[in-house]
């Protein structure tokens, strides 16, 4: 009986997997699908959380109706349906692998990029099929041929040249500024000890220190490398840290007595991949001074456009479940680059023609002054060679508990290769 | 080895055939020219699925000798193929070389890198040993990232699809020939090394490590054996995925892959060749389904719910095998096997 | 020179939380002989019960403390009963794959109740700053010490003074013996996994407070395993010295060597150079005894 | 009649002690060319201890062992098992993952050529090898008569069959010095009669019925068996050792032995 049992799981399961393999008949419909892998579990499972939620928001906006955001008045065309698409990779590249070759027999024609290890493994294939594809991270990997994956971000090293920028700008010592990387153990933490970036810094007139490496989620506090900055003397740390990374560290410097209004004087700035809108609220006074560029407006500011619009739909489409990360911005400009891309196609090639690198061409590479709202700190522009999508980068400091914009500079464009 | 009814051996080579009968050979025919006519009617994902499958095969078969077999137990094996797999990238990338010498370099440099850390395996044994390769994992990985002019550290590598003359493997079919023509090699090494001598010294050193040394077994030399033999499949299996990627990158060698791999043998059935295809094919179609199953599951729950269910899943099914089938899923098979040889009467030995 | 006593003073920090979680791993394997890989999820799951006690339900600490320390019991038996007991008598790998398998499924259930996200409760644990001179002592080590040195007494208490303490030790030395006595053997086991997963879920409260919640907290058990092996693995107090030891070294190593080396990192690996050297030349640790092997 | 064959082991003042406890104290003893030496003591007299010094599974602290003049104290059982030196065990110490005809044929290890990289290539040369040592694994399965058991896995067998196939291992190894440690315990007389004829067909040899292997053709130059049964061992035994203690306390024919008081004394406990 138990053996019986067993042998009909067995059979459920072989179905199961039988039919998930092979793809669905072509759908009578017209459906378009956005989206594309999503790391739910992982380091990265809050952000891409939120992520999805805004990708789901967006299509039923979208669907709903038919136009592309509140302030612009170019309509999608009326008698296709979006549908968001999406498999968990676990931030894994053997399994990113499978599911893009799934989501491409299932008709996908662009992609998305949920982090590192996925972008290193996808990268080749996405070019030879010609798909485009935001990513939510901003690691170098993107600029390095053969740039079909995109950036709403600027990418980390021009992140980082940005709070250069402010910093020797208001640096009032007689000294040389000297700067040092404090960056997490991760392919994104890493890719910013370059040459060019180092090269840069000594441009603007800073004494490069060296760097120090500090794990993605910390399990303790770093204070060795906290020590060492102290002990080297230096005023600014620059480095790439999730939040999971950036408040231990920061919370531990305080109680070391380091940071720009304490005794020993030193200002930390992040990029874009700690998202200040979270860390604010979580770390308020102690977060003091804490700098981070490329950032997202945070969620409560609903005087600018693009944020009142996600609140917007938030409350549409799931009153009872708000979603409060930041990166809630960050699904919602994939979603609208996804989403332009596949209109501008659509005008070149009617729906049954559509193939990714038609997307990739006619759409991603034709986005121009791509409106956001204000979600991102210059509207966005892609093309062959441009895939850093914004031109400037905005940098906030967390200034007693609050967000403060501390201006907006142009992207350096450091990393060539 | 059991034989259908009325099937007699007449020598001590028949005795020892793997493949006896003409059902045997017409079997094992079938299924080669099935598998390599696949790519005519199966689509890019599922040639992309078994590509994956086959690589996992070939890194579980070293894992089978290491730890089913020898009953040395690696939760490092992953490090390993980062081993194999920096290996090859390092030769083809950076030297300039053919892929075809690099992968058998990638393998001896893997099982030389075993044969370093498998020398605690001398004094120690269990958990001791378990951490000694844990320790491997991460020292490989941090090693990686340190030789930067070499491998280029966290940025990775740029790895060549392999190439035959002129003709490059670049389609998902042409590389899915390449493993699995490996693959099949490296079953069948497999199969022939754990039924020969090393083998049983293998099993006799897991069973009984020190009646083995009595009866005369070098403890040492077969132990570092089994981790060189191991770590040359890891190291295989880890230049064929990056030349699949087109990429090499530390993280795509985690940490808990290694555990997965151990995870294919016990749900395969530990010490079992045809155990260690059970495994490695069955989790990794598990892996898809839960993966396919997500999305579905998220109309209903929280898509963040719906995708730990798959964690969830994937670890009960360890437990559920290991309390109720902890021999594996090769022992079922064996069984089912043994009943339909005997079938209408049993004909034994 | 204060650079140095600053590193010392803070690894001796990092040791005591490595010691707590190694406490939890030895005490699993002195009583079952299982050697537990899940023990840094315990610690996982006790940062998210912090969070949901302190922040959630907005209890006290102590409040938080009691009702956490119910939640490792129910889960410690529930572990002991439903995974660990039908396994009595299969070989080693398969009690250790169980664990393994036991680690993913703890880990799927942090991610299905929390989401997996990042939680913090920043400020909700008293932050004590010590100041040595211009050595500022963490606070997590001033908690920890407190902890760990608790933790032991009462399992000091319990060993001499209870029978199914006295259960405990004895099986470590023989189970024959213990059950001859009429102590069942699974009753032995269930407590030491009681007490694995509240000596872990209490770490992971302290450690909560401290770096936040998140996934990869549980990263710590195999940096535990470091200590164990330095340790010897049947002895408490080897586990606490070998943590103490461990992370001052790792502390003094990194903040010497990272400079030196081209690309840093040191501390994520160096327990797993000691454990790798440890296991060379002395591969039963400091204080871990030579088994007689017998034929 | 002793002193005419030549010594094939000498043991001279070994001791071997653990952590202060003492399990050898300064045992001497010779065993020569064509004998059965029996070992007869209490339990825990030391019997076990010094056939695990003899295998070189434990190392003693001071004494030396001689094997055909060479010293082999202090060796590694593996290299000991080449010179010829096999053995049972007490509590049975088989490979219970692999069938009778491979546990056998894993004892063959130490007479094979083979490596892993022929092993895995198998056809040709290894299949050649193999194919000649399970004729020989064959014959020693007929002399013990386990055909029927050949392929079954020894995990399962029963304790009486276990036994049996771990001295057929033994003698797979072809060895000159053949140290059997309790054979017969846990056995019904059937069994114990079953054992001791192979013990004595064994160290006889079978001459033209088994011509192509050696220690099955010429038999074993000697034997030490480790035995409680005193009937077996009187019956067999060319010689008697008596340890207690760890210590010797006497030495000599069967009919020597039953007659020694300090054997009977210690045997019996001592009246005063």
């Amino acid at each position: 009986m138990a053996k019986s049992k067993l042998a009909l799981a067995a059979l459920v399961i072989t179905i199961l997997v039988a039919s998930s393999l092979f793809p669905a008949s072509a759908n009578a419909a017209k459906t378009l699908y956005i989206g594309g892998t999503m790391s739910l579990t992982g380091p990265y499972a809050e952000d891409t959380a939120a992520v999805l939620a805004a990708y789901e928001d967006y299509a039923k906006y979208v669907n709903e109706t038919k136009r592309m955001a509140p302030w612009r008045n170019e309509k999608f065309p009326a008698n296709i349906t979006l549908e968001v698409l999406w498999r968990d990779d676990e931030l894994k590249a053997a399994k990113a692998l499978t599911i893009y070759e799934e989501l491409k027999a299932k008709g996908m024609l662009l992609y998305r990029i949920s982090g590192t290890p996925v972008a290193l493994a996808l990268k080749d294939r996405l070019n030879e099929d010609g798909f485009g594809a935001p990513s939510m991270g901003g690691g170098p990997y993107l600029i390095t041929p053969p740039g079909t994956i995109f950036t709403y971000y600027p990418i980390w090293t021009d992140d980082l040249a940005a709070i250069a920028d402010w910093f020797i700008g208001q640096w009032k010592g007689t000294r040389k500024p000297r700067v040092a990387y404090l960056t997490n153990d991760s392919g994104g933490g890493r890719s910013i000890e370059v040459p060019e970036m180092g090269a840069y810094l000594k441009k603007l007139g800073y004494e490069f220190v060296g760097s120090q490496i500090v794990p993605l989620v910390p399990t303790t506090p770093p204070t060795t490398q906290l020590m060492w900055l102290k002990e080297n003397k230096v005023d600014l740390a620059l480095g790439v840290m999730i939040n999971a990374g950036a408040q231990p560290t920061i919370k531990e410097a305080v109680r070391l007595g380091m940071g720009p209004h304490l005794d020993y004087k030193i200002t930390f700035g992040m990029t874009a991949s700690s998202p200040l809108p979270v860390f604010a609220p979580a770390m308020g006074e102690v977060g003091n001074g804490f700098v981070v560029a490329g950032s997202f407006p945070p969620l409560d500011d609903i005087s600018i456009p693009g944020i009142k619009f996600c609140n917007e739909l938030q409350k549409k489409y799931h009153p009872s479940k708000w979603v409060g990360h930041i990166q809630y911005v960050a699904g919602m400009l994939e979603a609208m680059t996804q989403v332009e891309a596949l209109r501008l196609a659509l005008q070149k090639m009617p729906f049954e023609k559509l193939t990714p690198r038609q997307v990739l061409e006619d759409g991603f590479y034709k986005i121009r002054n791509l409106d956001t709202g204000d979600l991102s700190a210059t509207p966005l522009t892609y093309g062959p060679g441009k895939i850093e999508g914004v031109d400037a980068v905005r940098v906030d400091q967390l200034q007693k508990g609050k967000i403060i914009k501390l201006g907006v500079w142009p992207c350096r464009h450091i990393y060539k290769r | 080895m059991g034989l259908r009814c009325g099937t007699f051996r007449e020598n001590y080579a028949q005795d020892m055939a793997i493949f006896r009968t003409r059902l045997h050979w017409g079997v094992l025919f079938a299924f080669l020219i099935f598998l390599f006519t696949c790519p005519l009617f199966f689509s890019d994902r599922i040639l992309t699925v078994m590509t994956m499958i086959g690589i996992a095969i070939i890194s579980v078969h070293g894992l089978n000798i290491l730890t089913g077999y020898c009953g040395q137990i690696s939760i490092g094996h992953v490090g390993f193929m980062a081993v194999g797999a920096y290996t090859s990238a390092i030769l083809t990338a950076k030297l300039g070389w053919s892929f075809w010498p690099a992968l058998p370099c990638a393998g001896l440099v893997a099982g030389i890198a075993g044969l370093i850390f498998g020398l605690p395996s001398l004094k120690i044994k269990g958990f001791y040993l378990i951490m000694a390769t844990i320790a491997a994992h991460f020292i490989i990985i941090w090693l990686i990232l340190q030789l930067y002019n070499v491998t280029g550290g966290p940025d990775g590598l740029a790895v060549l699809k392999p190439k035959i003359g002129s003709f490059a493997l670049n389609s998902k079919a042409s590389y899915f020939y390449l493993v699995m023509a490996i693959a099949c090699l490296a079953t069948s090494l497999a199969i022939n090394i754990v039924r020969t001598r090393a083998g049983r010294a293998f099993v006799a050193i897991r069973d009984n490590d020190l009646a083995a040394e009595v009866m005369g077994i070098n403890l040492w030399s077969y132990k570092l054996q089994a981790f060189f033999i191991g770590c040359v499949y890891a190291g295989v299996a880890g230049a064929l995925l990056v030349h699949y990627y087109g990429f090499a990158s530390v993280d795509q060698f985690p940490f808990m892959d290694s555990v997965w791999y151990l995870g294919m043998l016990i749900v395969g059935g530990m010490g079992s060749t045809a155990g260690a295809i059970f495994g490695a094919v069955s989790l990794k179609l598990l892996d898809e389904l839960v993966t396919i199953v997500g999305p579905v599951l998220s109309k209903i729950v929280a898509a963040q719910a719906a995708a730990s269910l798959a964690l969830i899943t994937r670890g009960l099914v360890i437990i559920l095998f290991l309390i109720f089938e902890p021999r594996g899923l090769g022992h079922r098979w064996g069984m089912i096997k043994a009943y339909f040889r005997l079938w209408p009467f049993s004909h034994e030995e | 020179m204060t650079f140095f006593l600053q590193l010392v003073v803070t690894g001796f920090a990092l040791g005591m939380v490595y010691a707590l979680v190694a406490i939890g791993l030895v005490i699993i394997l002195k009583c079952s002989n299982v050697f537990n890989i899940a023990q840094g999820h315990f610690v996982l799951i006790g940062g998210y019960l912090g969070y949901t006690f302190l922040v959630l339900f907005g209890l006290p600490i102590w409040a938080t403390l009691v009702m956490a320390v119910v939640v490792a019991i129910i889960m410690g038996l529930l572990i002991e009963r439903l995974t660990l007991r039908p396994l009595v008598g299969q070989p080693e790998l398969a009690v250790i794959m169980m664990t393994i398998a036991l680690a993913t499924v703890l880990e799927g259930l942090a991610t299905l109740i929390w989401g997996g996200e990042y939680k913090t409760y920043h400020g909700v644990l008293p932050t004590v700053t010590l100041k040595l001179g211009e050595i500022s002592v963490p606070p997590e080590s001033l908690i920890g010490l407190i902890v760990s040195i608790a933790a032991v007494t009462i399992l000091m208490l319990l060993f001499r003074y209870t029978k199914i303490g006295l259960a405990m030790r004895a099986t470590a030395e023989d189970l024959q013996v213990v059950q001859s006595v009429g102590i069942r053997a699974t009753t032995v086991y269930a407590a030491s996994w009681v007490i694995a997963c509240v000596v872990g879920v209490i770490g992971g409260i302290l450690l909560g407070g401290v770096s936040g919640v998140m996934i990869p907290l549980a990263e710590i058990g195999l940096k535990a395993f470091a200590v164990v092996l330095l340790g010897g693995v049947n002895s408490i107090g080897g586990a606490i010295v070998a943590g103490i030891i461990l992370g001052m070294l790792e502390n003094v190593a990194a903040g010497y060597l990272d400079p030196l080396l081209p690309r840093g990192g040191l501390a994520q690996v160096f327990p797993f150079i000691v454990m790798i050297i440890v296991l060379f030349f002395k591969p039963y640790g400091l204080f871990g005894l030579v088994r007689i092997e017998r034929i | 009649m002793e002193t005419d064959r030549p010594v094939k082991l000498w043991i001279d003042n070994l001791l071997l002690s653990f952590g202060g406890v003492s399990a050898l104290i300064d045992v001497s003893m010779n065993i020569r060319d064509n004998e059965i030496l029996a070992i007869i003591g209490p339990n825990g007299a030391g019997k076990t201890a010094l056939l695990n010094c003899i295998n070189g599974f434990y190392k003693p602290q001071k004494g030396e062992i001689y094997y055909d003049g060479q010293r082999i104290t202090r060796m590694r059982p593996d290299k000991l098992a080449k010179l010829g030196i096999a053995r049972t065990f007490q509590n049975i110490e088989l490979y219970a993952g692999l069938s009778t005809q491979d546990n056998i044929m894993a004892a063959r290890h130490v007479l094979m050529r083979q490596n892993f990289v022929t092993g895995a290539l198998f056809f040709g040369w290894a299949q050649k090898e193999e194919i000649e040592h399970r004729q020989t694994v064959e014959e020693i399965i007929d002399l013990l008569e386990i055909a029927p058991i050949r392929k079954k896995i020894v995990g399962l067998l029963p304790y009486g069959m276990r036994k049996r196939v771990e001295l057929a291992r033994a003698l797979a190894l072809e060895p000159k010095i053949l140290l059997l440690d309790e054979p017969m315990a846990g056995m019904n007389l059937e069994e114990k009669e079953d054992i001791t004829r192979f013990i004595i067909d064994v160290f006889e040899g079978q001459g033209a019925t088994y011509p192509n292997t050696p220690v099955l053709r010429d038999g074993i130059s000697c034997i030490i068996l480790v035995e409680h049964d005193m009937g077996v061992v009187m019956d067999i035994a060319d010689r008697i050792v008596v340890l207690d203690f760890g210590r010797k306390i006497a030495e000599g024919t069967p009919a020597e032995i039953s007659t020694n008081p300090e054997v009977i004394s210690a045997y019996l406990g001592k009246e005063k």
